[in-house]
């Protein structure tokens, strides 16, 4: 066991994938950094996600003009060819410019090609508000992205299941978009040692509990935890399922918590409405129903964009204090 | 190339139309699920282009127009008319049909329904040439108005940007749909467009064979020497609608047209071919075109099948 | 009270307005047709839709190059500095190649500016599945739309309903999409004289019952009603609902049914998670509870792109035999 | 220009170096709630483009670096600094922030955080000003490394297609964020680029004050007077990080450049401005920005008042 931030364990797991298959390549908008100028130390992607690749693996790794359907085209092609692209798009607000590449290209040529055209691709992304980055860089698309078939979509909250999942999605047969929360690459966490991979489709436990079951992703496994922490003062325990990956959801996972504690809230940083929440939701009424003692509930930001000011952006975005409230009621109904 | 060679080109061409003949027959009995855009006045320059090219290591991609391209890489016509009929034995069984012909071991990587979505793929080909050192190259083709498309206008940067061993290749037929390409590309050159960005260029007339085949090996061996893209536009005509059915009202008067494939006819005659042999090819590749388009009609729809493949374990 | 088509009845309605207020212009793809080409009759759309506008309303009829992405963020501009641009996107699956314009460009101006900046924009695209048209011009993405906060989500299942659609969101002040299905074009309906506007958020009880609710959008109504058709001769009476608005939802209407029947079922043609389907379930789990007497069900195609061939396709679409048979095991249920 | 209107313009030139000097030192102070993208080495440049305008009749849209374009429009700085900082009396009151002002009342139609995503923005300013008839122009400024984004390609190709009255400002400043422009734009000339587009186009130094006045108004006066569209592609230094705090290891060793400002002072003195009434206007500027940036930060955030007026009747 060691203790790494999210940045570097997604660093180091692809390092040693990159050393270890050279059918691996990483391209992106910055990912090398100074290329072009002498003398530049490498910036290795404006989130230092790539830090030290270049050096190691020179051609394999590629800065890329400002040009997300053409680079990300290029690497759904290079995917259908041999290799097995990791892309980086800088912030997931700017899968607009490219969505056709990933909607229809990168999604669905397994299915045209009936199965005979592999698609190993990764899309690593940024989301998610809370620093003052605006509207077109702090929204966390995963609802959004989740509703095309074709396209795994995983949000890793720790830097186990960063790794873990990483290297599931290089390693694996089909694309998927990895949607890193930039308030979290600082986190520290314990990672086995080889940093293994995580599977898709399965959850994880973050924090038991029997009186209600809280589903979140990402940054909201934290404010999740971190609300049940004060419930438990009040004698309220919470659950706390992270499934990790957003699709396929890991249904049996949160159906098994509900099974015990009869009540439900969903923590989403997704838009409100057709999101994240309404899928987990949806799950839990129709496969659940009788499990149900009260109204399932959600927390999640209104449905407007992320707005600029510091006082509107915290307003904004679920806390811990929203959801402890929100299990309160819940518990009480 | 030798009239042996160009016989053989010459009898694909009409292979080709005839298939394509065949189809739309098809398709006004009923037959196929979707509309097909077909490559009627194109046949002749993209067996041009695919004369130089060495098909797997090469990899192509193409629009929604393909057909032809499809055939003229050697993909097997049988398995390309079930899919486009929907059918057992179709490339993919039927899921993807005549907008997504995929056979990359025949070099087609896939053609596509988004209007220029085919070309970042390509460039995706190249970079897997270039990355793996297999000397091949990446090629696609998109028409005139694709030319108006960021993806394609991004991926010819792009392509200059890394040095990419890539093949651009735009049929302007004139037309977008209904839309003049001289509207839509508010009158600038192609071939000139793409020379701004940086690349190699050439304009042809794709309805002259040698001139075709003469362009394409050029910049098709200048790209697999020096591993940078090269772009050819090529004026071709479209001689029928958008799609098969379509009345070309908005067309107004056609102009007169010379069939490449007669020009490409005339080549041969030039060159001592007997009239006799050109007519027993017409005939020959028509009976095969039809037998294969009739044993394609006559296998059964299984698509179902092959949709539940991907469905077993359900959606969420 | 006429008799139109869908087509006819938004053609119609375009005419009306396009005469009444010169701010009011159409552009897209083909909508004139034969531009450029001598004594082209024209086109007047793929689908006919815009037939007969050029030759009325000349320079506010404008046909674009292939350039989704230029002529969408064109036409949002243009609303923000005086105009009422109808753009036509010829199928919603063209979206992906110019989502930017429309998730981050037309949706969030309003909200970034405070509200300061008008932005009457309206979105006519194309949907649906069940013509053979394949994996890239089938799609119905109304749920993936109606993610985007800021935007305005309508899917009409009459020619009424299409035309008094279209009418709102022309006079109205925000970005709206409207989806026309493609195989609802030649539906006939009786409409009103003068072709009213309908208002978002409203729904339409399309079949009343007892029953079971189902709710349903586009051609899905039509399915459905088919299926309360053959359910009737069981003695089951379904209510049909039509909330013609993705979003805003009529929440209140599918509640006060729910109140009625105490059983729903969702059937959307979007896709299978995250969709539409679950954004209504998760309504009524939240705000119905009490009033649900069975678990909640949904029918959707599969998660998969729409396949090419006529059985898969067929497959694919629920169907009216597929809501009935739905319908019969949550009424036993 | 006469000499007292270009010393009026060096004024609003220092005036915007000083605000967003300002704006950098209330970064650090952590009163900023996000990255701050500065204009420095630009703001002369931009000055003589806005010098051929007529807002708000003419209407402008900018990218994430917007705060110089903004200014030099002419928006109120103190309404500037409000919503930058996300206070009370912000443009927006903090909705929107520093990459998306809005002010159409001064001719700023929006700056954008999408690279490119302005550009197309702007062809619907002119196409509201040409149907319309207004006569006014839509103008839009983006960098070098937005010219390989699809959105400005395609718009380019639009406004020539549609005869746009509009004006495309690209600022080429040598980098995108650590990416050398020469390297994305595969070493193709922008203006070239442009050109085979069919756009009528000019290369400026942007540092040159009267070159640049020259220019803007000559490709400004096209637009008004024939309706059509014009690019111009200036070289501008950018003499600070890609945002604020950028530690820009990634340009190891930086060229010299001159000051655009310091050569716009230059101009001033050989027309024989006296050097002291330089010094005063830097003084009195720095004193100006400094005083509205402080008034700025004892504003109150109100952003999530702002909001609630958008959450009212809730999410769904
Ligand atoms: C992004 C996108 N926009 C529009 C369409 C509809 N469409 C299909 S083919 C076509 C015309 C294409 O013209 P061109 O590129 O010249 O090819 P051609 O049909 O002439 O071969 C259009 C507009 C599409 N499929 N994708
Ligand atoms: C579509 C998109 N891709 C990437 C980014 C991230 N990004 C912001 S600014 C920038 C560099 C832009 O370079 P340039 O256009 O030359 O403008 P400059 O910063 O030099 O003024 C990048 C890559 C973005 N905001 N939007
Ligand atoms: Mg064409
Ligand atoms: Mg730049």
């Amino acid at each position: 066991m060691t203790v790494l931030t999210i940045r570097d364990a997604l660093n180091s797991a692809l390092h040693s994938l990159m050393a270890a298959d050279d059918k691996i390549i990483v391209l992106g908008e910055d990912i090398r950094g100074g290329s072009g100028i002498k003398d530049g130390q490498e910036l290795g992607g404006v989130f230092g996600v790539t830090r030290g690749l270049a050096a190691k693996f020179d051609a394999r790794v590629i800065d890329t003009p400002i040009s997300e359907t053409a680079f990300l085209g290029m690497a759904t092609g290079a995917a259908m060819t041999g290799l097995r692209p990791v892309v980086e798009v800088m912030f997931c607000d700017f899968l607009g410019v490219c969505m056709d590449q990933l909607m229809n290209q990168a999604a669905k040529a397994r299915f045209l090609s009936n199965g005979r055209v592999p698609l190993p691709l990764t899309i690593r992304t940024t989301m998610g508000a809370g620093d003052g980055s605006g509207a077109m860089h702090s929204q966390a698309i995963y609802g959004m992205l989740a509703t095309i078939p074709g396209l795994t979509v995983a949000a890793p909250s720790t830097p186990a299941d960063a790794a873990g999942l990483l290297k599931s999605a290089i390693l694996g047969d089909g694309p998927t978009v990895l949607m890193e929360h930039k308030g979290l690459y600082g986190l520290e966490g314990e990672v086995t040692d080889g940093l293994p991979p995580v599977p898709f489709g399965k959850g994880r436990v973050a924090r038991e509990g029997k009186d209600v079951t809280i589903v979140a992703l990402s940054s909201m496994v934290h404010k999740a935890t971190e609300a049940a922490e004060l419930l438990a003062r009040d004698g309220i325990e919470a659950e706390v399922i992270d499934p990790r990956t957003v699709k396929p959801i890991d249904s049996e996972m949160i159906l098994a918590s509900l099974a015990k504690t009869g009540r439900l809230l969903v923590v989403a940083e997704d838009t409100a409405f057709a999101g994240f929440a309404d899928a987990v939701i949806s799950v839990v009424a129709r496969g659940g129903f009788d499990r149900l003692k009260a109204a399932p509930r959600k927390l999640t930001p209104p449905d407007t964009p992320v707005p600029y000011g510091r006082k509107a952006e915290a307003a904004w975005l679920p806390g811990a204090d929203d959801i402890a409230a929100a299990v309160r009621s819940l518990a009480g109904s | 190339m030798l009239t042996e060679g160009m016989t053989s080109l010459v009898e694909k061409g009409h292979f080709i139309r005839a298939f394509e003949g065949a189809l739309a027959r098809a398709f006004d009995a009923g037959e196929v699920p979707g509309l097909v855009h077909l490559s009627n006045g194109a046949e002749i320059f993209e067996l041009a282009v695919m004369n130089t090219l060495r098909p797997p290591k090469d990899q192509v991609t193409g629009s929604h127009r393909s057909h032809g391209i499809a055939l003229a890489l050697g993909v097997d016509p049988f398995a390309m008319a079930c899919e486009i009929l929907g059918r057992e034995d179709g490339l993919s069984e039927g899921l993807g049909g005549t907008q997504h012909l995929i056979a990359p071991d025949s070099g087609l990587l896939g053609s596509n329904g988004i209007v220029g979505g085919q070309v970042p793929l390509a460039a995706g080909a190249a970079l897997s040439a270039k990355v793996q050192g297999t000397g091949g190259i990446g090629v696609t083709f998109f028409g005139d108005g694709a030319m108006n498309q960021g993806a394609v206008l991004e991926t010819i940067n792009l392509a200059v940007a890394l040095k990419l061993p890539m093949l651009f290749v735009c049929e302007n037929n004139g037309l977008g749909q209904s839309t003049a390409a001289s509207y839509a590309g508010g009158g600038a050159s192609i071939v000139g467009r793409a020379r701004a960005a940086g690349i190699a260029a050439a304009h042809v007339d794709g309805g002259d064979l040698d001139e075709s085949l003469a362009v394409a090996s050029k910049l098709g061996g200048w790209v697999r020497e020096t591993g940078s893209p090269a772009f050819i536009e090529a004026s071709v005509p479209r001689l029928a609608g958008h799609y098969h059915g379509d009345a070309e009202v908005y067309r107004g008067e056609k102009k007169k047209v010379v069939d490449p494939l007669d020009r490409a006819g005339d080549l041969l005659l030039d060159r001592g071919v007997p009239e006799a042999t050109l007519r027993e090819i017409k005939t020959r590749v028509a009976e095969q075109a039809e037998e294969i388009v009739e044993r394609a009609k006559a296998q059964p729809d299984v698509s179902d099948r092959a949709l539940s493949r991907w469905t077993e374990g359900g959606a969420a």
